[in-house]
C-alpha cells in the first residue's frame, strides 16, 4: 500500500479520475473570486494606476512558470530512478503547460511593462532569465516530438531536464552579474519593504492558488491523454501487429 | 582512443572536412555586421568585443552537428559502439577534436578579425584570453547535445536550439570578460567564473554525453 | 565458447517481429539467417550485436566479442583504404592489416580515397575491415552486396578461413554463398510474430 | 513544376526538414547579440535594424546548402536531370521553394524579434518592407550558388563563402534602407536600388544556375 | 526505335575505363552488363543515360527515352511511400501508380514512411518508381540488391512486361536474373581500356 502504486498508468487513471473534477472546481473559485476582486473590489494603485492588475495575471503565471520546470525535475528524476513511465508522462504533460505560462508572463510583463518602464522588453535578469526558461521549455518539448521511440524519448527528455536545471540556475546568476535590473523583487517576501500592499496582496494570494490548482488540473488532464494514447497504441498494435 | 582523434583530425584537414567551416562562418559574421549596423567606427568598436564573441560562439554552433552525425550516417558509429572504445572516452575525444579544429582557430583568428571592428588595442588580449578559455566549455557543452540527437535525421535545428540556453552562462561571463577588459575594468570575477564554468563542465558534463550517446545507441 | 539465443523476440518502430528465436553457434560455426524482405533479420542481428535491445530472450555472448557489419560500410570518403583500414585496426587493439588488405585484392587500391570507390570496392573494403577487429563473432548483414563473383568466393574463402581460425559468424543473405555444410541455414519466417506481441514497456499500459 | 515544389514544401514541412532551420536561427542570433554586446537599452536599439539584416541573411545562408544537397545525395537530383522538367524551371521552383520556406518566414518573424532589440516603433515597418522585398534576391542568389557547389561532398562551406560576396550589395541597401527608414530619414534611393536589384536578379540569374546545373550533372 | 552505341569509351576521375564500347539494342530487347567490380559498369550506365559525357563515340538515343536508376534509390525518408511515387508519377507527367506498386507487393506499406522502411522495401519502391517513368529504356545499375528471391522474380516479370510493351533495359548486375534468352548477355571485360587513354581534355596539354 505504498504511494508506488500510482505509479502504475491503471491505478492512475482511476485515482486522478477522481481528483481532476474536484480540483477543477475549487481552481475555478479561485480564479473568478481572486480576480473578481482584484480586478473590480481594488483601487486603483496611485502611481501605477489601473495597470497594476495585470499583477494578477502575470505574477501567477509566472510563479507557475517557474515552479512547473521544478516538478518536471522531480518526476525526470523518478523516471530515471524507478522507471515509472507516469512520471515521465506528467513531466511532459508539465512541459506543455508550463510552456504556455511562461508565455502568458511575458506577454503579460511586455504588456506591463510598456506603460510602467516605456519598452515592452528590457534585458533584465527577471526578464532574460525567464526568456531562457523559455528556450529550455521549447528545448525539452522539442526533443520529445523528435524522437519516435517513447522510451528512448523519456529517458534522453530526463536527462536533457536535469542537465538544463543545472544550467538554468547558472545562467541566472550569470545574468544578475551581467545586469542589475529595474523588475519588481519577490512581492510575496515577508518583510515589509517589499511586500504590495495587502489590498492586493490577498486577492492576488487567491488566483496564484487558482493557478497553480489550474496548473494541477491540466497537468493531470495532460498525463491521462499521454497515458490513454499510449493504451491506445498498444491495443492497436495488438490487434494488428 | 589516439588513433579516433587522429582519424578526426585527419578527417577535418581534408577536403570539405569542415575544418575551415567554422572559420569561414567567424569571417562572415564579423565582415557583414558592418555592412547591417553601418560603418562607423566608434560604434564597432563598442560592440567588437561582443560580435567576436557572438560570431565565435555561432561558428562553433554550427560545427557542432558534424561532431556525431556523420559518423552516425556511414553507420561508423554503430561499429565504435561495438568497438572496445568506453563511450566516455569516445565523448572526450570527440569534443577534444572538435575543439582542435574549431575552438582553437577561432581563438587565434579572433584578433586578426578584430581590427576590422576597430577593436581598441587592450582588446585584443582580452579577447584572446576570454575566447581561450571560454571555447573548451563551448565544446564539451556541444557535444553533449550532438550526444543528444544522434539519430534524429537532420537534427541540427534540434541541435542548436538544445544548445543555446546552455550555452548562455559561458558567454555572458565570456563577452563581460572581454568588454571589460577591453574597457579596463576589473575583471577577475568574470574570468574566475569563466574558468569554473570550463573546468566544471568538462569534469562532468562527457558522463552525462556518454549515458545519453549509449542511449542513444542502444 | 558459443553463443546461445534463448526465445528472443525483437521489434522495430514498436511493432514485434520476430519471437521466440532459439539457436546456438558453436565455435567454427556459421549460420546462415534467411528470410523474405521486411522480416527483420537487420533487426535480428543488431540485437544479437548489442546495438539494440531485445524484447525478450537472452543472448549469452560476451559483451566485446560481436561485431556487426550492416548495409553501411562506414567508409570515410576523403580518408584513403590504407587509412580507413588502419583506423579501424587501431580501435579494435590489432595491427596486421597487410592479411585482410590482400584478401580482397584491394593492394593496388590502397592510396585511393574511399569515396572513388565502386560499389563493390566499397564493399569489399568493408569486409576487409572484419578481418582486422579481431572478433570472434561476425554478424553479417548481406555481406555480398554488389559483389562480383570472384569476390563472393573469395568471401567464402575468409569465412572458412574464420571458421577455421575457431570464429563463428551470423549471415543474414538472400543468396547462396557457396558455403556449403561448413554452415546451417535458418530460415527466420518460422519466427515471425504471430500472435502480436507488444513492446514490453507498452504492456505497462494495459 | 508544380509536383516539384509541393514536394519541396512538404518536405521542409516534415519533421527534420528544416523549415524551422531558419528561423530558431534567425532567433538565436537575435538572442545573443544582447549577452554579448550588453543589455543598454539605448545601443543595442541604434544597431537594431543591422542586427536583425545580419541575423536573417545568416539564416537565409545556413539553409541554401539543402536546396540541392539533399537531392543529390539521394540520387533524386540524377532523376530530376533526366526528366521532362527544364534545368530552368527547376531552379526556379526551387528557389521559390527556398523563399517560401524561409526568407517568408523571416519577415514575419523579424518585427517580433525586433521587441528584444527594443527596436524604434517607427522601426518595425521598415524592417518588414526592406526584408520583403530584399529576401527574395537572396534566396534566388543563393540558388545559384547551391547551384555552383551541387556534387561537392559537404560543400556547405565553399557555398557560403563564394554567395557571401553576391549578398554584400542586397544587405547594404537592405541595411541601410531598414536603417533610415527607422531614424526617419528618406529611404526612396536604398528602396529603389533594393527592389532593382531583387527584379534584375530573380530575372536573369535562373538562367545562369540552370546552365551551371546542367554542367554539374552531365 | 533502336539505341545504337558505336566505339563509345567512358572514364572515371580522369582514368579512361573502358573502351570501343559498341552495342545496339532494339526495342523489345534487354541486355545485361557483366563485368568485374570497378570495371565501369555504372559509369558506362551513367554516360548512356546522358549523366555523364563520353569520352569518344556516341550513343544514339533520344534525349528523353532514358531513365538511370542506380545504387541511389531517391527515396524521401520523411514522405510516405505513396508520396514518394506519386511524385515521380506527376514529374514524368503519368498518373497510374496502382500498377507500380501492386507490382512489387507495397500495397500495405504505401502509407508508411520511406525512412522506415527495410532495404529490400526501399529498393523494391525504386523499381517500382522507375513503372511510373513512362520511358522506353531503361538503365538499371544493380537493381536487385538486397532483394528476396521473390522480389527478383518479380522483377523478371515486370522487365519481360516491359520488354512485351515494346521497352528496352540495359540492367548491370552480377547475379542471374532468371531471364533466360529474354535478354543477350554483354562482358564488358572485352572493353577494357587497355593503352591507358588520357581524358580528351587532358590531351590537350600534350
Ligand atoms: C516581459 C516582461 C516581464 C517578464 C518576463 C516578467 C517576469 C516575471 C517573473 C519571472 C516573475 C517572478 C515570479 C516569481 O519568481 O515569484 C515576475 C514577478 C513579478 N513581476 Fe514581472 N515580468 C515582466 C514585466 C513586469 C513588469 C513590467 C512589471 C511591473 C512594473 C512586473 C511586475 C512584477 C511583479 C510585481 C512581480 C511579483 C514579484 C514576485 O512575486 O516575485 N513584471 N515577473
Ligand atoms: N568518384 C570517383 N572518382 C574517381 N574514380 C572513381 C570514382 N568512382 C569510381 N571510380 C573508379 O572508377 C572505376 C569504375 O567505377 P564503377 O562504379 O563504374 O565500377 P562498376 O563497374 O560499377 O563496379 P561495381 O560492380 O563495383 O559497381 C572504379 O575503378 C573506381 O575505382
Ligand atoms: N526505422 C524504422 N522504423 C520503423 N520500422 C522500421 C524501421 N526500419 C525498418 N522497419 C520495419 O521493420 C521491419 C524489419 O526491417 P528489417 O530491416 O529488419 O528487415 P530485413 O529482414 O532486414 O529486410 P531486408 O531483407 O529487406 O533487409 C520491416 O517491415 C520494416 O518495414
Ligand atoms: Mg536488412
Ligand atoms: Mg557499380
Amino acid at each position: 500500500m505504498s504511494l508506488w502504486q500510482y505509479a502504475n498508468p491503471v491505478k492512475f487513471l482511476h485515482l486522478s479520475g477522481k481528483i481532476v473534477p474536484l480540483a477543477t472546481v475549487v481552481s475555478a473559485v479561485c480564479l473568478i473570486a481572486g480576480l473578481y476582486w482584484g480586478y473590480f473590489l481594488t483601487p486603483d494603485d496611485y502611481k501605477q494606476g489601473s495597470t497594476v492588475k495585470i499583477i494578477y495575471i502575470h505574477v501567477p503565471s509566472a510563479l507557475v512558470a517557474i515552479n512547473a520546470w521544478f516538478m518536471m525535475l522531480v518526476a525526470s528524476l523518478i523516471w530515471l530512478v524507478r522507471r515509472h513511465h507516469v512520471s515521465v508522462l506528467a513531466s511532459k504533460a508539465a512541459s506543455h503547460v508550463g510552456v504556455v505560462m511562461t508565455l502568458i508572463a511575458l506577454i503579460t510583463g511586455a504588456l506591463w511593462g510598456q506603460p510602467m518602464w516605456g519598452t515592452w522588453w528590457a534585458w533584465d535578469p527577471r526578464l532574460t532569465s525567464f526568456l531562457i526558461l523559455f528556450l529550455f521549455y521549447l528545448g525539452y518539448i522539442a526533443l520529445w516530438a523528435a524522437i519516435d521511440n517513447p522510451d528512448t524519448a523519456a529517458d534522453l527528455t530526463s536527462v536533457l531536464c536535469i542537465v538544463g536545471s543545472v544550467f538554468a540556475v547558472l545562467s541566472r546568476y550569470a545574468v544578475n552579474f551581467w545586469n542589475q535590473g529595474l523588475h519588481q523583487g519577490a512581492s510575496l517576501s515577508m518583510d515589509k519593504a517589499e511586500h504590495v500592499s495587502d489590498v492586493f496582496y490577498y486577492p492576488l494570494l487567491l488566483s496564484i492558488a487558482g493557478f497553480i490548482l489550474l496548473f494541477v488540473v491540466l497537468t493531470l488532464v495532460g498525463t491521462r491523454t499521454e497515458i490513454r494514447q499510449r493504451r491506445a497504441k498498444a491495443l492497436l498494435a495488438r490487434e494488428r501487429g | 582512443m589516439i588513433a579516433l582523434l587522429i582519424r578526426d583530425l585527419r578527417l577535418a584537414m581534408r577536403a570539405g572536412g569542415g575544418f575551415g567551416l567554422s572559420l569561414a562562418f567567424f569571417l562572415i559574421v564579423v565582415v557583414l555586421v558592418p555592412f547591417g549596423v553601418g560603418p562607423e567606427m566608434g560604434l564597432l568598436s563598442r560592440i567588437a568585443p561582443g560580435i567576436l564573441w557572438v560570431g565565435a560562439l555561432l561558428a562553433c554552433l554550427l560545427s557542432l552537428d558534424r561532431i556525431f552525425a556523420l559518423d552516425f550516417e556511414d553507420g561508423s558509429l554503430d561499429l565504435l559502439a561495438t568497438s572496445p572504445l568506453p563511450a566516455e572516452g569516445i565523448v572526450t575525444i570527440k569534443s577534444l577534436a572538435h575543439w582542435l579544429t574549431t575552438g582553437l582557430p577561432l581563438v587565434l583568428m579572433a584578433p586578426v578579425l578584430g581590427v576590422l571592428l576597430g577593436l581598441p588595442e587592450r582588446g585584443y588580449y582580452w579577447i584572446i584570453v576570454s575566447l581561450a578559455v571560454g571555447t573548451p566549455a563551448l565544446s564539451v557543452i556541444g557535444t553533449f547535445g550532438a550526444a543528444l540527437t544522434v539519430g534524429i535525421k537532420r537534427g541540427g535545428l534540434l541541435l542548436s536550439l538544445l544548445v543555446l540556453p546552455l550555452y548562455v552562462p559561458t558567454l555572458i561571463y565570456g563577452a563581460e570578460l572581454a568588454r571589460r577588459g577591453t574597457q579596463g575594468m576589473d575583471t577577475s570575477t568574470p574570468l574566475f567564473m569563466l574558468a569554473g564554468i570550463t573546468c566544471a563542465v568538462t569534469a562532468m558534463l562527457p558522463f552525462a554525453s556518454a549515458a545519453v550517446l549509449r542511449i542513444n545507441l542502444r | 565458447m558459443t553463443m546461445r539465443v534463448t526465445n528472443l523476440s525483437v521489434s522495430r518502430g514498436g511493432r514485434t517481429l520476430l519471437e521466440g528465436v532459439t539457436f546456438d553457434v558453436a565455435a567454427g560455426q556459421a549460420l546462415i539467417l534467411r528470410g523474405p524482405n521486411g522480416l527483420g533479420k537487420t533487426t535480428l542481428l543488431r540485437s544479437l550485436a548489442g546495438l539494440q535491445r531485445p524484447e525478450v530472450g537472452q543472448v549469452d555472448l560476451a559483451e566485446d566479442d560481436a561485431v556487426y557489419a550492416g548495409h553501411a560500410d562506414g567508409i570515410k570518403s576523403t580518408l584513403t583504404v590504407r587509412e580507413n583500414i588502419t583506423f579501424w585496426a587501431r580501435v579494435f587493439g590489432t595491427s596486421d592489416i597487410a592479411a585482410a588488405i590482400s584478401m580482397f585484392a584491394l593492394d593496388d587500391l590502397v592510396d585511393r580515397a574511399g569515396g572513388m570507390l565502386s560499389a563493390g570496392q566499397k564493399r569489399r573494403l568493408g569486409l576487409a575491415r572484419l578481418m582486422v577487429t579481431g572478433r570472434k563473432f561476425w554478424m553479417l548483414d548481406e555481406p555480398t552486396v554488389s559483389l562480383d563473383h570472384a569476390s563472393v568466393a573469395q568471401f567464402a574463402t575468409m569465412i572458412r578461413a574464420h571458421l577455421a581460425a575457431g570464429g563463428s559468424a551470423i549471415i543474414a543473405t538472400h543468396i547462396d554463398l557457396g558455403l556449403g555444410d561448413d554452415a546451417q541455414v535458418l530460415d527466420l519466417s518460422q519466427f515471425r510474430a504471430t500472435t502480436p506481441k507488444l513492446h514490453a514497456s507498452e504492456e505497462a499500459f494495459l
